[in-house]
């Protein structure tokens, strides 16, 4: 934590550790079994304002800087990784994009219910053939008199069992596409012709859930439009804004996770230096860790540089892309790694390592892959 | 000079096996298996009676009368047919590996058989709590009392323990003061279902989820001595050896994993499109397919080779097996990750089943010896 | 089932290369030479004499009559022995690959001998300035006149030019019509020392310092028609599939320089001490020297069926030779590499050797073809 | 540079980005071919006050702090590496020594002709069995009346050709050895029975030499014991110091190769993109510069973080550690692959990639090889 914060955020801060070591690590491996995160947790979160860290105060946000959020989030994924996401969609994906390009009225409207974390939120960007790119996005909406009609799936679509909001990108636009004919919409939980599928089964992230959306004319009033109707057609744009932000939180999970992994590797180093085997047998294990910390030492300068940078009002386009980059793919090899010292006990589920091997591979994959923030990296290198 | 051509009868197997899976390798039924946790007993069976278990048992002894290199062609391609039910089927075997090669007649005639032809699952009791590839700090001990061997001690991480299992070679302390390790250890057949053994199944994990996997405590349990595998105090040195062929057939579960992950992501970029174009007209995406096919194609000669190598000599080139172990569970990780990552969103997904491929490879990996212990084995013959 | 045995020739011509390693490859004379950039020339002649070079030219043209494989243990046995002089040594015969499989009787007749006997080098002319790989955007011309071929281009990175060149083989384009550029170009034989050709050192360079590499300029160069190599306008297959049998034999350069550079890694690890004990002793050490052996042995398998395969089919597997040169090529990186860090601040001085196997390890992976470019290669045979 | 830098830094920072894009960068390759820094450069290193960054104002140095120190560094190595060379022995191990723990009769006596660049220092530690550790070192050294007789060979010791002064480990207590027998002596150039080999023939770093040097006999006053006769005894922990403080240097080294590294990368990209070649045929280069670009991105955070570090006073041995092994293997990494980037021209010395890739193989050695750093790293995490 930077020694500059102010003493209302270290008091939260260090309710968070607090919050992570007594109470959210004692129930690691329930929430895996689970599949769940308990409720009386959802409201320990809400409590400490957990659901709002990254919306404005007058908003009923906490209002964080992104050094103090990414701080909290590092902190919060010390733990299993579901805990972070039952937050997840309401600071970030599911949010930003009423914060970025909101009406005041969608804001007077949502903010405070999504901070408060009386509402949770989505985002439906990605389809069966549309990741991070617009081209292939065929979910459409048509105006028809005071209402857009939606139609078209969305898939992997997270916190979808619970939320109430979902923010949903739509072709409005056949020719455009992302040149002005994509757009944003929110549509509520209980539309008519909006249903939701059943939870996806998933390699890991077990007690966070993710769901197929369907819309089949699904009739959504056109004040529901984010920005209101002149912000038709400019939804490929606030949905990239929106994943903009996503990347330093993706770093800042993988780094929470990989600090913890790699500090389960030095208890259980420890433990074998100190038993009957060979010190001289360890030499390659302890070598392994070496690279862990180092890497997680070069993970964490990363972020909370960038993040500095954004707090400076700097865009970070590129810095955020290499962050989500080097952080997610250190998260997995560290995992690898750390089998190596944990040998056989590692590959049990009542090691948390098995558990964090498995959650961190999603953030390689999820809110734009490795394959996307390169191709990101070296445009900008290469642009002139 | 040769290189690597099959022979008829080799051709014939991997024809087989080939049939088998097609045949068997349900997705529905797997997919049933895998959410719960089930072993896939009919499979199984039906791989007994059609004779892919036990390939390298004499004919006498329901086997094929093969080597090892006709079971690596088999873990190989049963594994790449499904990572989990083929390590199932491959390992059903591995336990009988000290009785076809040090066993009397009479535990061949017990056994064999039985392991051949899918009636009962063969089960190796060697690591302990705590001491991983250290065997010679087990502590587990056989004593003899009059005619029989009485065992106590705690074995971990023993795979096909329990309901199905026939019986356990457990590898045990017999001489308290034996001057060095290597003559302390003796390995006794243990029939399941004597009394005094615990079974608890180690719980969730990783990888191989449908194959049962135990901590096995002995109390007070009673044998005959005539259980005792070969000679007496000779048990670490024969299991090593078995071990070193263990390790090839990992190594063959291995490419086999890594093969059936690659099929899999490589009809996936075939298929899908993203920017509108398909992602196999990607630079990025060939270039990734290349690098999974060539460490595909080392870890299969290296294996290959480690096999041919093990029937030719007596005890195999242990260099040479811990090599292809190394290898092809090393590729099979990379490969498996790299497919995940070409599936994208899918991947992740158990349904797509690489996310599957992944975890059984990581658990192939660190099972039967770590890449640090590898490393370790091929260290000590080459300096 | 049979796997990779040596025939009786073949052990004979490890021995005798050994041998003639042994004989000729002096450390002073060495060093010399790596000193003042020469050209191992004597050494050179010396393996003509005894029939290293063109060991796989027919008998009647002053060859061996033998296959790939042979060339290939013979590279790999060279380069170990020395990766500088060996790569001038294997690849002084590289050049006579087209006229061997395509050329007319006269000019095999004229060129076979003088090069497996080691009177002259040839030199391959394909690459050009800016293009790589992409021999397909060469611009270099041959204009038929008369009863003469009229050649005008530049040429770049050209192998064995100057002085001891025997000849160029030049891809030129022929036909500038040609619907599509597989019918666009033709090789053509070019005599050293014809007037209009410029040929200028490239100057210093990472490895490969002994060999000559030089920008070749044809300016109005004329030779017979009949110095067209097999039949007009088939130049690029042809050129292509020479180079598909030139991956092979860089994949056993690399594979050579490796292995060179792990036997003296692990000749200074038992000898050197450090913290009061062998360096060889550290376990971190031992994993180093497991992983490099493992890599060599896996590029070695690669190699050897690329190599088989070459000599089993017409054109070879393009898929397995590029994965031996990338594969072999990277794990001579990665070893040279490693071994400098094993010898400390031995490894960066030039005395111990080490540091001129990885510079020559660098350029034999980025010449013939970068990683990519092999990459590439397979992905097309995949997908 | 940080935002917070003072101006006359600035100016200081400014003039040396200067030097090296106008008078070092066209002499890249002629250093390299004529094997030596040419005597008017150095005059100018002096005039700007480089041989002296790290040296206390009152002895005449700039008494720059490590991050501008670091930062300066980085901008010297952004060319060819020797010439930073120049000047590093006499900011770093050549000098350090006296700056630590000598006596103030030594810092007067030596200092300012140190940070003037009237003398050229160097440090003698290695031998032929002893790297970093004490436990191989022959060179010994016998009190006789008023002197220490020494006796033994030092190798690849750097800029001893021109050194005028080299701080030098010997065995003083054969029995005590790391703990408590060894001493560090300073040891003028000429003194009787002190002689120096020829220049080593290297893979990299042609223009900068490093000597054998041999005592025989070599006679050297009392009060030359490194911090004076009380001292005797303790110089390992000096040369550990010493040591200690060449990691940042060597991570700031390897960082503006690195850089220098990609930026020629980027050149001959954009080149080759503008050419006829296919662009979908580049996709892979790309690729390869995202990594270089991200791996350069964490290593300068880890730098300029640790050096903030040193400033405040922190004790930074562990980070010093990852520091030297990420960015001089990332140095190394990012090398290897502008191969795949510039291909067959990248062999060519005129190509100055081909000169850094072998420069940047040194620093993976000296001062700690990567090996070192690890053990140090990996025993720090694991200690109670």
């Amino acid at each position: 934590m930077e020694t500059t914060a102010t003493p209302e955020f270290k008091q939260l801060h260090s309710n968070v550790r607090k919050l992570v070591k007594e109470t959210l690590n004692p129930i690691f491996e329930k929430v895996e079994k689970e599949a769940k995160i308990p409720e009386h947790i959802a409201d320990k979160f809400r409590r400490l304002g957990l659901f709002g860290m990254s919306i404005p105060r007058q908003y009923g946000g906490l209002g964080l800087s992104t050094i103090e959020e990414m701080s909290l989030i590092e902190e919060m994924t010390y733990t299993n990784a579901c805990f972070r996401s039952r937050v997840g969609t309401n600071n970030s994906i599911g949010s930003m994009g009423i914060v970025f390009d909101g009406t005041n009225r969608q804001k007077e409207q949502y903010l405070p219910r999504i901070a408060s974390g009386e509402w949770t939120t989505s985002f439906a960007l990605t389809e069966p053939n549309a990741g991070s790119d617009a081209s292939g996005i065929i979910t459409t909406a048509e105006l028809d008199g005071d209402h857009w009609v939606l139609n078209g799936n969305k898939i992997f679509i997270t916190n979808a069992d619970t939320a109430r909001l979902f923010t949903t990108i739509a072709v409005t636009d056949e020719k455009k596409r992302a040149r002005g004919g994509v757009t944003a919409f929110l549509v509520e939980r209980g539309t008519p012709g909006f249903s939701i599928g059943p939870t996806d089964l998933k390699m890991g992230f077990k007690g966070s859930h993710t769901c197929e959306l369907v819309f089949k004319d699904c009739r959504v009033p056109k004040e529901n439009v984010i920005g209101g109707m002149e912000m038709v057609g400019q939804g490929f744009k606030t949905a990239m804004r929106v994943l903009d932000k996503g990347r330093l939180v993706a770093g800042a999970c993988a780094l929470g996770a990989s600090q913890k992994i790699m500090d389960i590797s030095i208890v259980h180093l420890k433990k074998n230096l100190a038993s009957e085997k060979s010190r001289d047998a360890l030499q390659a294990a302890q070598f392994v860790l070496a690279d862990m910390a180092t890497q997680i030492f070069a993970a964490r300068q990363m972020l909370y540089h960038s993040a500095r940078l954004k707090d400076e009002g700097k865009n970070i386009t590129n810095e955020a892309a290499m962050v989500k980059v080097f952080l997610t793919e250190t998260a997995s090899r560290v995992a690898d790694s750390a089998m190596d010292i944990l040998g056989e006990e590692g590959c049990l589920t009542k090691n948390q390592v098995e558990i964090l091997l498995r959650d961190v591979r999603l953030y390689r994959i999820y809110e734009g892959t490795s394959e996307i923030q390169r191709t990101i990296i070296s445009r900008n290198l290469l642009k002139n | 000079m040769t290189f690597l051509q099959f022979d008829k009868t080799q051709k014939q197997i991997k024809k087989a096996v080939k049939d088998f899976i097609k045949g068997e390798f349900k997705k529905e039924v797997i997919n049933d298996l895998v959410e719960t946790y089930s072993f896939p007993e009919d499979i199984w069976r039906k791989a007994g009676e059609i004779g892919l278990i036990g390939l390298n048992f004499p004919e006498e002894y329901s086997g094929q009368g093969m080597g090892t290199f006709e079971s690596v062609l088999v873990a190989e391609a049963l594994c790449r047919g499904d990572s989990s039910v083929g390590a199932c089927l491959s390992q059903a075997g591995y336990g009988a590996g000290l009785i076809l090669r040090y066993g009397s007649e009479a535990q061949k005639v017990d056994w064999l058989p039985m392991v051949a032809e899918g009636e009962a699952l063969s089960s190796m009791a060697f690591t302990e709590p705590g001491i991983g590839s250290d065997l010679e700090l087990s502590t587990t001990s056989a004593v003899k009392q009059g005619d029989q061997w009485v065992i106590n001690g705690t074995k971990s991480f023993v795979m096909n323990g329990g309901p199905l299992s026939g019986f356990y070679i457990v590898l045990c302390r017999t001489d308290p003061d034996a001057s060095s390790t290597a003559k302390a250890f003796s390995s006794i057949l243990v029939e399941a279902g004597h009394e005094g053994i615990g079974v608890s199944d180690v719980g969730s994990r990783l990888g191989r989820r449908l194959m049962p996997l135990s901590d096995v405590t002995f109390k007070q349990v009673k044998v005959p001595l005539g259980n005792l595998i070969g000679k007496e105090n000779k048990g670490l040195e024969q299991v090593k050896t078995c071990l070193n062929e263990i390790r090839i057939l990992a190594a063959a579960q291995a490419l086999g994993i890594a093969q059936g992950a690659f099929d899999r992501s490589l009809g996936h970029v075939k298929q899908r499109e993203q920017f509108g174009r398909k992602l196999a007209d990607f630079q990025v995406t060939r270039q990734k397919l290349a690098e999974m096919a060539t460490k595909i194609e080392a870890s299969r000669l290296l294996t290959y080779q480690a096999a041919w190598q093990f029937e030719n000599n007596q005890r195999g080139d242990e260099k040479q097996s811990a090599m292809a172990k190394l290898h092809a569970c090393r590729t099979a990780v990379e490969v498996c990750d790299e497919s995940i990552q070409l599936l994208g969103g899918y991947g992740y997904m158990q349904e797509y089943e690489v996310e599957r491929y992944f975890r059984d490879a990581k658990v192939a990996e660190i099972f039967d010896g770590t890449q640090i212990v590898q490393k370790n084995i091929i260290a000590d013959e080459l300096v």
